[in-house]
């Protein structure tokens, strides 16, 4: 068996979780309890085995960490691999979705009345699925994992959700899927002009290709990772997809699922078409900043919690985006943490989102009021949470944000400095949602209406809730204290790729003062 | 205009041809049923006439009529299967007017 | 030696640690014996970082320039971008890390009995601890990103402070203010980093200041202007000057000793500690320091204003902090950093003993702020009296007070940028004789107003009192610091400083030497202002209100004015807060709801359904239309072929 | 023509696949003579036996002669590669219908042994019609499909729809098929030759022309390609749902190839048919369009799941078609794939409805109404059928849509692959409406009602289909080894090379 995991420890983290996943959702429904244990002892296991194996794996000279590269077919005269890899721009995003796994099934344990154990199922099959579209590296394996999430969330938002959760499912589906069928065409052109879907030949075929096509080819492939970001005018399918699913759907939605989009934009997009990322980085970069400070603003006015951490996700994603298109290796890492920030942060705050709403099955702000009074362990960790999300020093948002607007400011492209600039406005607004949103919640005298909210509390968080939550703590601290952690792994890989796109601005531009000197003196 | 068609080849093409309209119009404009499915029939039978018109122009008449005969043979065994249907429906409905046959629509 | 640096932050952050997780268990166990646990525990810590700071600080002065440095532990590092975690030890932060350690360890030792009651006991200390930690961190933090994860600690811890009785209304409120108006500055402390990187690619103090050094004059002071201009936002936002001032007087819902520590002698002065850290940076923009100086002086003279009719004890001091913060910029503006920084000095202790003292009113009056209903408690009061007497000599400049030192000193070299500014300051100083004075009046002398309230009040507990006379002792005793050398004084401070001010330049003055203004004569115009406006202050209230009243008919509408603080919160409601709401709400109707939604995405999707319903509209169920339908198919075939 | 009386063994051979079916179609009439054949059980099992054993035999038989790979012919019929091909996946899909029909059939109370023996008639039929290129066979064979098709969609005789759609889909195919003749014969007018192979003298005049259009139309009413679709619905609707999976998935399938065949487009070796294929491929191109719009729109809007699922085979002609417009080896390869992963795909979707035993008119979304929780196994993988109708991956039909649209791009019709992928994106919002209904939705207090008081619909070998078709439609997503280069590929290099 291990020697087995060794020489197919991917394929083993991809498929592991789907086959264990459709195997329980086989099982009948009484056998729910049973079928909840054996699904949190797979995701626990598939992510002891991810942290083994991967912190272990030493890179080869490309700077991969894992590989496994088989042909898969050649239908129709197309080469298509079933290569995966583990290198410094996934291994961490890989490590976060086994990570989170468990913890949103132990999180969620009680919340779903019915079929729970369909759910978990459905659950663990859509990490494998993720963790497919992480590790491919052939391009239609990484379309075929990347469309193969949308059905088990679907379902998961379909079936447990929320009011209208068959309105909110199928918009889901259907935005993602206009985005992915478009790129799906462009696909299929770089692939038959390349003669295979290895991002290396793509690259090599977009060199040829005059630089309008290679343009519009770009467009298609940025438009299914920017819906999937969401990036702004693209992103309304969020907040209804993150208010109807059920805690588990919203967190890893929020964990995993948007990170794949500027994944695949470093991935994929960077790589195959530097010319033109170059070009389009600029309008992204805008587009990215217009939905900093747009998702903060439109979270401000919301009267859903969910509703305004789902907004608040759309403000995340546009400062990963900002870093990427400020195609510096500060703002690039920065992207790179601000993602791993995002998944522990918002993923925590879905979570509590979810404990409180089954104690009190409401989500209203209105509703609440005073819930510290009742709740004092609850509300600190929401408040640790909240701080981090809103980018306190010391914790894990600080260190991305901060990284990511050093990048933009010393980027090349033109207005980078005012865009840096305008966005700072993000971190402001973020505390003035966020706090806003924990003083009326968990501050003042308690809700005097009593039919709902604060009235409704029973007692604090249990020790399974606080054993969820740890974690999560720890690691909020951790990355707010000692990055490298996390940096290290994607440092190479960064550089690489933005040296390989000749991106400009590897190194801050030194404004005033004497070049020389300042350099000697860093080294 | 191609050699084939000069000489008197080309009265039973456009004989046939002909036949061949009228038997669509046919089914295009009535509404019996019964005056319909003769339209197809017309339609049969005018190309049996270009066939064995070719066979003969092209001295393959014995072929042609041989293939005439199996058409015919098909042809019948379609208008029995047609009839039945027909009758079938005049049961169900009590007319053979096509269009009151509408029930399934969208 | 180097590494107990460390301890001096990390062992109150060890007692929030214990307290926050423990304490609360504790006390909920065992009532009395917790509490006096925690305390110990709290107050250990600090007393300890205390000793820890002043072995440092007397080692730090055999050092090469008077420097400690720690070894840096790497924080984050990216390419050419690196940030450790390293401290600094030099006079400017030594002397602020003492300010910090002791005023905290007393205020501590003061807390404890005015907060025995409360069952929040525990977690008030330890966010007292975390801040003296996050404060400690802010002074001597050796690179930018370092400072401002203080920075944005005292704002937190503040804001937790002030926030501390979240079961009211008010409090909350005033919390949350407090750190909205602190993130405002907070941009513009990002943004000054964000420059400051930008230019010389590193975010160490020392390097910058290296680096600043070598700048050749025509190189990128534009930038360095914007850079400190931001800086200087940050400050704003931190030490409530103007426009960002309004949070500090809503502060004061956070308990006493909460503002006298963070609000009065402390936090509210990390922004003169950054000026004075970057000190090289802002003589190079003499734009920013024109700035500074008369955003201080504006300040001073505003602030002071509004004090002079506020009712509630504590809001009086609050403005009067406002304003005096104001004077430490018009210092730090007119050059003179050494003065700016002394005159934070002095204001530590004796604003500090204020807010005791009031704290100490207070408790006696049964929470009770109005001034309006004190009265006569000098009989019943005497420590807290004569405590505060000897701070409010300071504070309005009495010849021979550390206040009248630092003071004189910032009015001297703000004379000297430019007469309009020193006779703001003056006007500021006159009123706040006036209001200190008023404050004393109505509180101490007098009868009582409030007959009931005054029968049981009763000197607060030694815990309290021994903290007002300490602190007097050091407001006494600061101007042992400097004396202005006008009056044939020796302003030591300033060589104290010498190392930090001057650190890494060429030797090039900071401020020329003086000419023209004769400093007596100007101190003794100001002072004699003063004093007469103090003694018009204690003529008017005297005897109870009527003055005060005769002289609220003469100026009503003058009396409106400052009584509704110029309607500035009203103002920021109206203008500001009103509608970015409005304009939140209208871009999520419009754009998501309406425009992206309904045209982009409903629209379309409505759209197919209803040509979906046409095409169906085809299929009309009669055979003829279908054989029709083919015969037409059959025609284009047609077309195509033969075409 | 041989001159022998009696075939010899590799004549026989070729004939073989033929003769088995259409015996057995014989034979079963003698069983049905019995009048009580309905309360029997034991002669209905026989009857279904004899069907199935004729179906699966004549399978085996077919892929021994795969495996042997000869390409044996008797005169114009030629059992080579493509003609095997054409037949396993007739005689399949056959057996899946005979299986999914003794479930239906006794849902319907109507177990009449013509039914089993209009259905190998037709199936013979249609293997004639796909393996050969002799005009006048085409024709016979044309008629031999279609004839019993006529009859089998009337079957249940009490039903009004049925009746109705035998009558629409007979009228509109006679119609067809007389233009079909009409055209074969203006063919061998033009040429002399009414085999395909030998007219070496087709040349563009008119006769000729027109000829090839009439052909062409015969053959895109059999695929239903837009405007020769209306019958569809209705005859689909009509007949019993085992039947309507059968006709769209073979009566298409068989079309499709025989259309190959005979319009062999860049294949052919003929140059004179390169003329029409030309033409064929330009009206082809023109009417894939109309046809995957129209289709995929006005599916959107149905409420009948047998009328949906027949808008979705209209939708699947037009993206079918799209193989001959791009018209590479590599697209015919996708086509005969995609014919595969269509028939487990379809067969899976109205299996479904059978395996939940809905009949008559209970056929809309709402009858399926949280069916799902019942047997959420056959659900599953009938959900998975609908996927891969929809084309999302890793099912079976993601990857047929990718090889003919990967062709398609290549040979640069890039604004069709666009209306295709947005038209499969529409497809998405109806495919998803089955599953939607089946698990999301819940059923009315009636609905619980009915459920409660009528037995279970046992149905175990419909069960069992739709089991396999989802389990065919994952593997043949997965396994493109396989079931590409070992079967689609193979078929369509050996065919092309026997032609050359």
């Amino acid at each position: 068996m291990t020697a087995w995991i060794n020489t197919h420890l991917l394929s083993f983290l991809v498929f592991a979780p789907i086959l264990w996943g459709l195997l329980l959702m086989l099982l009948p429904e009484r056998q729910a309890p049973l079928v909840k244990l054996l699904a949190l002892l797979g995701a626990t296991g598939v992510f002891t085995v991810a942290l083994m194996h991967l912190l272990r794996a030493t890179p080869d000279a490309s700077g991969i960490l894992v590989r496994e590269w088989s042909p898969w077919f050649t239908a129709v005269g197309l080469p298509v691999d079933y290569h995966l890899a583990v290198d410094g721009l996934n291994i961490w995003l890989i490590l976060l979705t086994a990570f989170l796994t468990p913890l949103t099934l132990l999180g969620t344990w009680n919340s779903l009345e019915r079929k729970a154990g369909a759910a978990m199922g459905l659950f663990l099959v859509l990490e494998g699925s993720m963790l497919g579209a992480l590790v491919a590296q052939d391009l239609l394996l990484f379309y075929v994992f990347w469309e193969a999430m949308l059905l088990p969330m679907f379902f998961l938002i379909g079936l447990w959700g929320g009011q209208d959760r068959k309105y909110a499912a199928t918009k889901f589906m259907l935005f993602t899927l206009a985005g992915s069928l478009i790129w799906l065409v462009a696909l299929l052109y770089i692939a038959t002009k390349a003669g295979g879907f290895s991002p290396e030949l793509m690259a090599q075929a977009a060199q040829g290709l005059p630089f309008r096509t290679q343009f519009t080819l770009l467009l298609a492939f940025t438009l299914a990772f920017a819906i999937k970001v969401p990036l702004f005018p693209l992103h309304t399918w969020l907040p209804d997809a993150h208010t109807e699913a059920p805690t588990m759907g919203s967190v890893i939605l929020a964990g995993v699922l948007l990170k794949l989009g500027p994944y695949g934009l470093l991935r994929f997009a960077l790589p195959i078409f530097p010319a033109a990322f170059i070009v389009l980085a600029k309008p992204i970069a805008i587009l990215s900043v217009i939905a900093i400070i747009y998702g903060a603003l439109v979270a401000m006015v919301q009267w859903d919690i969910k509703k305004l951490v789902a907004y608040s996700s759309v403000s995340h994603m546009g400062f990963v985006m900002l870093g990427i298109c400020s195609m510096t290796t500060l703002g690039t890492q920065g992207a790179m943490l601000q993602m791993l920030n995002h998944g522990i942060s918002t993923g925590a705050l879905f979570l509590l989102v979810g404990m409180i709403y089954d104690r009190t099955h409401t989500r209203m702000i209105a509703d609440f009021g005073g819930v510290a009074t009742k709740m004092p362990v609850f509300s600190a960790i929401f408040l640790i949470i909240t701080l981090s999300s809103i980018g306190l020093p010391l914790t894990n948002g600080f260190v991305g944000e901060f990284l990511i607007l050093n990048g933009a400011f010393t980027s090349h492209f033109a207005w980078g400095r005012v865009l840096a600039g305008i966005s700072t406005l993000g971190i402001l607004l973020s505390a003035v949602y966020m706090l806003w949103m924990f003083k009326r919640v968990f501050w003042g005298p308690a809700n005097p209406d009593g039919e709902s909210g604060t009235a409704h509390i029973s007692g604090d968080l249990n020790a399974r809730e606080v054993a969820v939550m740890l974690p999560l703590l720890v690691l909020v601290f951790w990355m707010g204290l000692h990055p490298q952690t996390f940096l290290g792994h994607s440092q190479p890989a960064v550089e690489q790729l933005l040296s390989d796109a000749q991106a400009p601005g590897q190194r801050p531009t030194v404004l005033a003062a004497p070049e020389p000197r300042v350099s000697e003196e860093r080294r | 205009m191609p050699e084939i068609l000069t000489g008197n080849l080309a009265g039973y093409i456009l004989v046939a041809l002909l036949l061949f309209v009228i038997g669509l119009g046919t089914v295009l404009t009535r509404r019996s049923l019964i005056i319909q499915f003769m339209g197809v029939e017309l339609m049969l039978n005018a190309a049996n006439v270009a066939l064995l018109a070719f066979g003969r122009f092209r001295q393959q008449a014995a072929e042609a009529t041989t293939f005439y005969l199996f058409i015919l043979a098909v042809a019948a065994c379609e208008a029995a299967v047609g009839l039945a249907l027909v009758v079938a429906l005049f049961r169900l409905r009590g007319t053979t007017d096509s269009d009151r046959a509408d029930s399934m629509r969208q | 030696m180097n590494t107990h640096l460390w301890l001096i932050p990390l062992l109150p952050l060890a007692g929030f640690i214990l307290n926050g997780i423990l304490g609360g268990a504790l006390i909920r166990r065992t009532q009395g014996p917790g509490k006096a646990i925690v305390a110990t525990l709290a107050i250990g810590t600090v007393v300890a970082s205390l000793i820890l700071a002043l072995v440092a600080y007397t080692s730090s002065l055999h050092a090469p320039e008077h420097r400690l440095e720690t070894e840096a532990i790497s924080w984050i590092s990216v390419g050419t971008f690196n940030v450790p975690f390293s401290l600094v030890l030099d006079p400017l932060s030594g002397l602020m890390a003492l300010v910090v350690a002791g005023i905290g360890s007393l205020i501590h030792l003061y807390s404890v009995g005015y907060m025995w009651k409360e069952e929040g006991f525990a977690r008030y200390f330890a966010y007292l601890n975390l801040f003296v930690f996050f404060m400690l961190t802010l002074v001597l933090g050796g690179s930018l990103p370092l400072l401002f994860v203080g920075w944005e600690g005292v704002g937190l811890c503040s804001y937790l402070l002030i926030g501390y009785d979240f079961e009211t209304e008010s409090a909350p409120a005033a919390g949350l203010k407090a750190f909205l108006a602190n993130r405002v500055g907070d941009l513009g402390m990002v943004l000054g980093m964000l420059t400051l990187f930008a230019c010389f690619g590193t975010l160490t103090i020392a390097d910058i200041l290296k680096d600043v050094a070598h700048l050749s004059p025509e190189l990128g002071f534009g930038i360095l202007t914007f850079a400190t201009l931001m800086l200087f936002v940050g400050a704003t936002g931190k030490s409530a000057q103007l426009p960002l001032y309004v949070w500090l007087p809503d502060a004061m819902a956070g308990p006493t000793p909460v503002s006298a520590l963070i609000h009065a002698a402390t936090m509210v002065t990390a922004g003169i500690v950054l000026v004075c850290r970057l000190a090289p940076l802002f003589t190079l923009t003499p734009i920013t320091l024109t700035v500074i100086a008369w955003v201080g002086g504006a300040t001073a003279l505003f602030a002071a204003t509004i004090g002079l009719l506020q009712r509630d004890i504590k809001k009086v001091l609050a403005y009067s902090t406002v304003s005096q913060l104001g004077y430490m910029f018009m210092g730090l503006g007119a050059g003179g950093f050494a003065a700016g920084f002394f005159h934070l000095f002095t204001h530590a202790w004796f604003k500090a003993l204020l807010f005791l003292g009031a704290g100490s009113v207070i408790m006696a009056m049964h929470h009770e702020q109005d001034l309006f209903k004190m009265g006569g408690l000098r009989s019943k009061l005497p420590i807290t009296f004569w405590t505060m007497a000897i701070a409010t000599l300071c504070i309005i400049g009495f010849p021979g007070t550390s206040g009248f030192a630092s003071k004189d000193e910032i009015l001297y070299l703000a004379f000297q940028k430019s007469p309009w500014l020193w006779a703001i300051g003056v006007a500021g100083a006159c009123c706040t004789a006036f209001y200190m004075l008023r404050l004393m009046t109505l509180a101490f002398l007098g009868e009582p107003r409030d007959a009931h309230a005054f029968e049981h009040v009763h000197e607060s507990p030694v815990t309290m009192t021994l903290p007002l006379i300490v602190l007097g002792l050091g407001a006494l005793l600061a101007v042992a610091l400097g004396w202005p050398t006008a009056f044939g004084g020796n302003f030591r401070v300033e060589a104290i400083l010498e190392p930090s001010i001057r650190f890494g330049q060429t030797a090039q003055a900071l401020h020329t030497e003086t000419h023209g203004a004769n400093p007596v004569l100007l101190a003794t115009v100001s002072t004699v202002l003063g004093l007469a406006f103090a003694l018009f202050g204690y003529l008017s209230y005297r005897d109870g209100l009527g003055a005060a009243e005769a002289l609220t008919q003469r100026f009503p509408a003058l009396h409106r004015l400052l009584f509704n603080k110029y309607w500035v919160d009203e103002g920021i409601e109206f203008l500001v807060l009103a509608p970015t709401r409005w304009l939140a709400n209208l871009l999520w109707k419009l754009f998501d709801v309406i425009l992206i939604d309904g045209v982009g995405i409903n629209a379309p999707g409505a759209l197919t359904m209803v040509t979906g319903d046409f095409t169906a509209l085809l299929q009309t169920g009669r055979v003829r239309n279908y054989i029709l339908g083919m015969a037409l198919g059959a025609l284009a075939l047609l077309v195509i072929f033969l075409r | 023509m041989s001159a022998s009386l009696f075939p010899n063994a590799q004549q026989l051979s070729a004939v073989l696949p033929l003769l088995l079916p259409s015996m057995a179609a014989c034979l079963l009439p003698i069983a049905a003579l019995d009048k009580d054949q309905s309360t029997q059980k034991w002669i209905r099992g026989a009857m279904f036996f004899i069907a199935l054993a004729a179906a699966i035999g004549g399978f085996f038989y077919v892929t021994s002669l795969w495996k042997s790979g000869h390409q044996p012919f008797y005169g114009p019929l030629r059992m080579d590669r493509l003609g095997q091909f054409a037949a396993i996946f007739v005689l399949l899909t056959a057996t899946i219908t005979i299986l999914q029909l003794w479930d239906h059939l006794h849902q319907e109370g109507w177990v009449k042994g013509e039914t089993l023996s209009l259905l190998l008639m037709s199936a013979t039929g249609m293997i004639l019609f796909a393996s050969t290129t002799h005009l006048l066979l085409l024709f016979v064979a044309l008629e031999l499909l279609s004839v019993p098709l006529y009859a089998l969609t009337a079957t249940v005789r009490t039903r009004m729809e049925a009746a109705e759609g035998g009558m629409k889909y007979f009228l509109t195919g006679a119609v067809a098929s007389s233009c079909f003749l009409m055209g074969s014969v203006l063919l061998y007018g033009a040429t002399g030759t009414l085999d395909f192979r030998t007219m070496t003298a087709l040349s563009a005049d008119p006769i000729a022309l027109l000829g090839g259009a009439l052909l062409l139309m015969g053959f895109l009413f059999k695929v239903s390609a837009v405007p020769f679709h209306q019958w569809t619905p209705d005859a689909y609707e009509g007949a019993p749902h085992p039947i309507s999976g059968f006709m769209s998935v073979a009566t298409k399938g068989v079309a499709l190839i025989a259309l190959l065949r005979v319009f062999p487009g860049a294949l052919s070796v003929i140059p004179g048919l390169a003329i029409l294929g030309t033409k064929a491929r330009l009206a082809m191109a023109f009417l894939a369009l109309l046809t995957m719009i129209g289709g995929n729109l006005t599916a959107l809007v149905q409420t009948n799941v047998k009328r949906m699922l027949a808008y979705s085979s209209i939708s699947h002609a037009g993206y079918l078609l799209l193989a001959f417009v791009a018209d590479t080896q590599q697209a015919y390869v996708g086509l005969l794939y995609y014919l595969v992963a269509y028939m487990a795909m379809n067969m899976g979707a109205f299996g479904l409805l059978t395996a939940f035993g809905l009949v008559g008119d209970k056929t809309t979304f709402a009858n399926l109404r949280g069916l799902g929780w019942k047997r959420p196994g056959l659900s599953i993988a009938a959900t998975l059928c609908l996927l891969g109708l929809a084309g999302l991956p890793p099912t079976a039909g993601f990857f047929g849509k990718y090889m003919i649209f990967k062709e398609l791009i290549g040979t640069g019709h890039i604004g069709l692959a666009v209306v295709g992928v947005l038209a499969s994106l529409a497809s998405v919002y109806y495919y998803l409406r089955v599953p939607v209904a089946l698990f999301l939705e819940k059923p009315s207090e009636s609905q619980e009602r009915d459920r409660a008081e009528q037995p279970d619909a046992g149905a175990p070998f419909a069960g069992a289909t739709v089991l396999v078709c989802g389990a065919l439609v994952l593997v043949a997503g997965l396994l493109q080894t396989l079931f590409v280069d070992g079967f689609a590929a193979r078929v369509v290099r050996d065919w092309t090379e026997l032609g050359r």
